[in-house]
């Protein structure tokens, strides 16, 4: 039994040689068709990873008062980098906020003049990871503890950030799941049907096989083998198209302000991919053969 | 073998057998004889099981057409041949392969299958033509692979349909003694033709003629 | 019409026709007889064109087919028409629509063209068929198709490869009377054939027997 | 001879009907590979929109000295109104600029203290359209001129704008147009292995029609016909779906900072793209009509 199952997986691959150009063309539309989808992929997945890195964030940030006492301040920054959940801490003298303002108004030196008695305040940025149910009662409770610090004139804090998250959610909906669910549509559509063209020249096949006293599953194995073959090769052949592009513009967006490094999709999607667009090779052969 | 008891068949509103009725035994050899259009390839594609039965009772080889289940229908065809009238080979495909199809199926073993898929073809003059892909084939030849594709499984019931229409008078001879042997050997056959002179070669055959679907003459009782 | 000299044509190592020529006047008609596999549908589609020459020199209906260009091949075909072996009809086409094929081709108006294609079917007993698919269609019928679209454009050449395979008595003798009304009108007519009983039919008609490939016996001296 | 043409166009349209699941199944691949392109299409040609806008700009920054005259300086604001390729100005006065700074730096109120006694000076910036041959002489000459103006502290430009076009070329070259390409090729592939699979049902027909003494173009004229609508109204229902797709997200980005407006292809693009999606029709169509 298993013998047969052999040879007829194998009759299944090999058959492809029997129109071996129906097959090459619908083996690269495949292969193309689940490019495209790759790459939408991709780049969803480094968006997805970006959202990740900076969704679940909030920064506050602290202003001492003018003219405190900078040794105490910074005695209070180290204290500050112990708190729960912080995940980074950018600390500034007056001096230092006034060349991070200089350099992000433009090149010049135009506030050289003020340098050594700078009117800005001492700050401080600090970044949380949200932890708790409650995000908005959780913010308040560091704000409040900030706030309380001695010399801090004020603390600010963007709620909106908390939002953030949310109005991704609402972006991913109106626009990134819609074109996902599109573009499985099309792949199943031109994978399934050019597969199922290719198949229909079986028809002839299929009848004769059944008529000398072929089992159905005698028959369909085969095909079924050979259309998710097709679906295999063409999504590894896809992966490795990927993985080359991936490879070729990993840095391309790696400069400053985006430091983006485009990452290569993890293994498993990798293999969900695949495996989706074998079952569509499946599928698909087997509606090409129940007709008629 | 089989036993058919008011067959009828209907396409629309065409009425392509008409209240059938026949036996035959194990080991009986049948003629259907009957003009263009008169029912005999309906008839013979209800008893492999091509085409449902639609009314009468129907048994060949034991599987009862009225009640049979679709899975049980490569059963039957594993005990049931058929050469079509329009041969049904693929043109892709080689002579040896066609004709092995038919073993490849039931799962015989390669060194037996080759040795009998050669011997089929000696015997039906295809040997040099065994690994031509057959739409290189002419129109005898073509027949002839369809015959040897039904005769190498040794089939308890060999149907059929016009197998000399495209042979010269010559090869037409050799098949029939081909089916005669076979029949020698205890297998059933139903053969359709047109051809008079192959009712001569087996004169204790049994012959229906039908016309328009209905039976108008036999050389027997039909039914027990 | 037709002048064959030295035609040789192989498939592969495979020699098909041997150094064959032939002449045939306007207005005759051939018989081609010989075993399965002796050339003779070869012969018949080097004649319309189908299978390129590849030796010696022919010339049917005034068109050289040593130097036919392939635009001029429709050209040829309109001169000349062919009941294939294997029918070569449009199976989920209907009878009418198959055979009015050929008329449409050379553009005929459509009332005409109708009324030509029924006076053709009812001629071949198939009028009650003119508008079920040809998938539905039995052996006989289908190889009536073949000739009612042969024949319905009054072609110059008819060429007819084994045209009553699958066809009874009765019918073959309609279908031999059909071309012999063509023959009485002037066309000229080769038919290929293992029928025997057909040769009969007409006595005075030049008969070519052909075992692989050559010529290996004729009723007139072949070439004038 | 025209009224023939004219009976085998209507043929090849009406052809449809002999396998009407193949040719729907084909032409819903079509459009939806059609309509993915035209996809990418819409945004290349917003972004290439957006760039055309922002490209040929260049920014001057003029500082006042401290404690400069106001009214003075307001007068030569109006005067700098009249340059020439001028295409936004915006000034700031030392209050207007605190307040920005302030904006930009959070949300609070922590240079309230400073309001009044505004340690910034005036400042004004300067858009102008990038005009004649050698652009960096011509921003030479705007800068001099700027910084002749009398209590002017210093005028800063950033020379690194005019390469910004170039950048983005670069950027294009590598990513745009290789995508563009791939996806026609994505796009010829797909739409021709289709419609030829679906055309190959035809063969018999072909053979048929030849040799019962069709002329060439009597054959193959109906053939392209088909191929050449299903690519048309594949290609119309895309660009249909896809003006349904631009209404719909037509104001999703328009907030600050992006201010993006999707729009529409431009007619003639629209007409280019359905003649390329109708060519491929055709072209495959013949293909699959040579073949054999
Ligand atoms: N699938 C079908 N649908 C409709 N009508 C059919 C179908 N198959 C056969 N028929 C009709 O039934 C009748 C009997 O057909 P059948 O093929 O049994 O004839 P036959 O005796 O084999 O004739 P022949 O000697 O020409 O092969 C014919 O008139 C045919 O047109
Ligand atoms: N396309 C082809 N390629 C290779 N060999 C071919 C081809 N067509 C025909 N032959 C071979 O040429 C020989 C003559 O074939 P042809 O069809 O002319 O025979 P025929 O006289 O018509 O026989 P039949 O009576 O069986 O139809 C046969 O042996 C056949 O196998
Ligand atoms: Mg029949
Ligand atoms: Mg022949």
């Amino acid at each position: 039994m298993l013998r047969i199952l052999i040879k007829l997986i194998v009759q299944g691959v090999t058959d492809i040689r029997h129109h071996p150009w129906v097959q090459v063309l619908t083996l690269a539309a495949v292969t193309l068709v689940a490019f495209l989808a790759g790459l939408f992929l991709l780049v969803l997945h480094n968006l997805d990873q970006e959202l990740k890195r900076s969704q679940g964030e909030i920064q506050f940030q602290v202003y001492w008062k003018p003219g405190a006492e900078m040794v105490s301040v910074q005695e209070q920054w180290r204290d500050l980098e112990r708190l729960d959940g912080l995940k980074n801490l950018k600390t500034f003298t007056p001096e230092q906020g006034l060349e991070v303002l200089t350099a992000s108004l433009g090149s010049g030196d135009e506030f050289a003049w003020l340098r050594g008695q700078s009117p800005l305040p001492a700050t401080a940025l600090m970044t949380f990871a949200v932890t708790g149910e409650d995000h908005h009662a959780w913010a308040k409770a560091i704000y409040l503890d900030l706030e309380r610090m001695p010399e801090v004139e004020k603390v600010s804090f963007n709620p909106l950030q908390l939002d953030l998250a949310r109005s991704w959610g609402h972006f991913s909906n109106r626009v990134i799941w819609p074109l996902i669910l599109f573009l499985g549509l099309v792949l199943a559509l031109v994978v399934g049907n050019t597969i199922k063209l290719a198949q229909v020249h079986r028809h002839q096949e299929v009848e004769i096989l059944r008529l000398v006293g072929a089992a159905r599953w005698y028959i369909q194995l085969p095909m079924l083998v050979t259309g998710a073959f097709l679906g295999l090769l063409g999504g590894t052949l896809a992966l490795l198209m990927l993985k080359g592009v991936q490879l070729s513009l990993k840095d391309l967006l790696h400069f400053p302000p985006l430091w983006l490094r485009l990452d290569f999709l993890p293994v498993d999607q990798a293999l969900i991919f695949l495996a989706i667009i074998s079952g569509m090779g499946v599928v698909s052969s087997w509606v090409a053969l129940r007709e008629k | 073998m089989i036993h058919l008891r008011h067959v009828s068949h209907n396409f629309g509103s065409h009425w392509a057998l008409k209240n059938f009725s026949l036996d035959l035994d194990k080991g009986g050899f049948l003629f259907l004889v009957g003009p263009s259009g008169a029912g005999k390839t309906t008839l013979l594609r209800i008893l492999h099981g091509a085409i449902a039965l639609q009314r009468g009772q129907a048994v060949v080889c034991g599987f009862d057409l009225q009640t049979i289940k679709p899975k049980a229908i490569p059963l039957l065809r594993r005990e049931v041949s058929v050469v079509f009238q329009d041969f049904k080979i693929l043109p892709q495909r080689t002579v040896f392969a066609n004709v092995a199809l038919a073993l490849e199926v039931r799962n015989m073993p390669r060194p037996l299958l080759q040795r009998r898929v050669r011997a089929v073809l000696r015997g039906l003059d295809l040997e040099s033509k065994a690994h031509v892909s057959c739409a290189e084939l002419s129109g005898g030849e073509q027949q002839r692979v369809a015959v040897a594709r039904a005769v190498v499984v040794g089939p308890q019931l060999l149907l059929a349909d016009e197998p000399t229409g495209n042979l010269d008078r010559e090869l037409a001879m050799r098949l029939m003694s081909l089916f005669l042997q076979f029949h020698a050997h205890g297998s059933t056959v139903i053969l359709a033709t047109h051809n008079q002179e192959l009712l001569s070669c087996l004169p204790e055959a049994k012959i229906v003629h039908i016309e328009d679907g209905s039976i108008v003459w036999a050389n027997w009782s039909l039914t027990e």
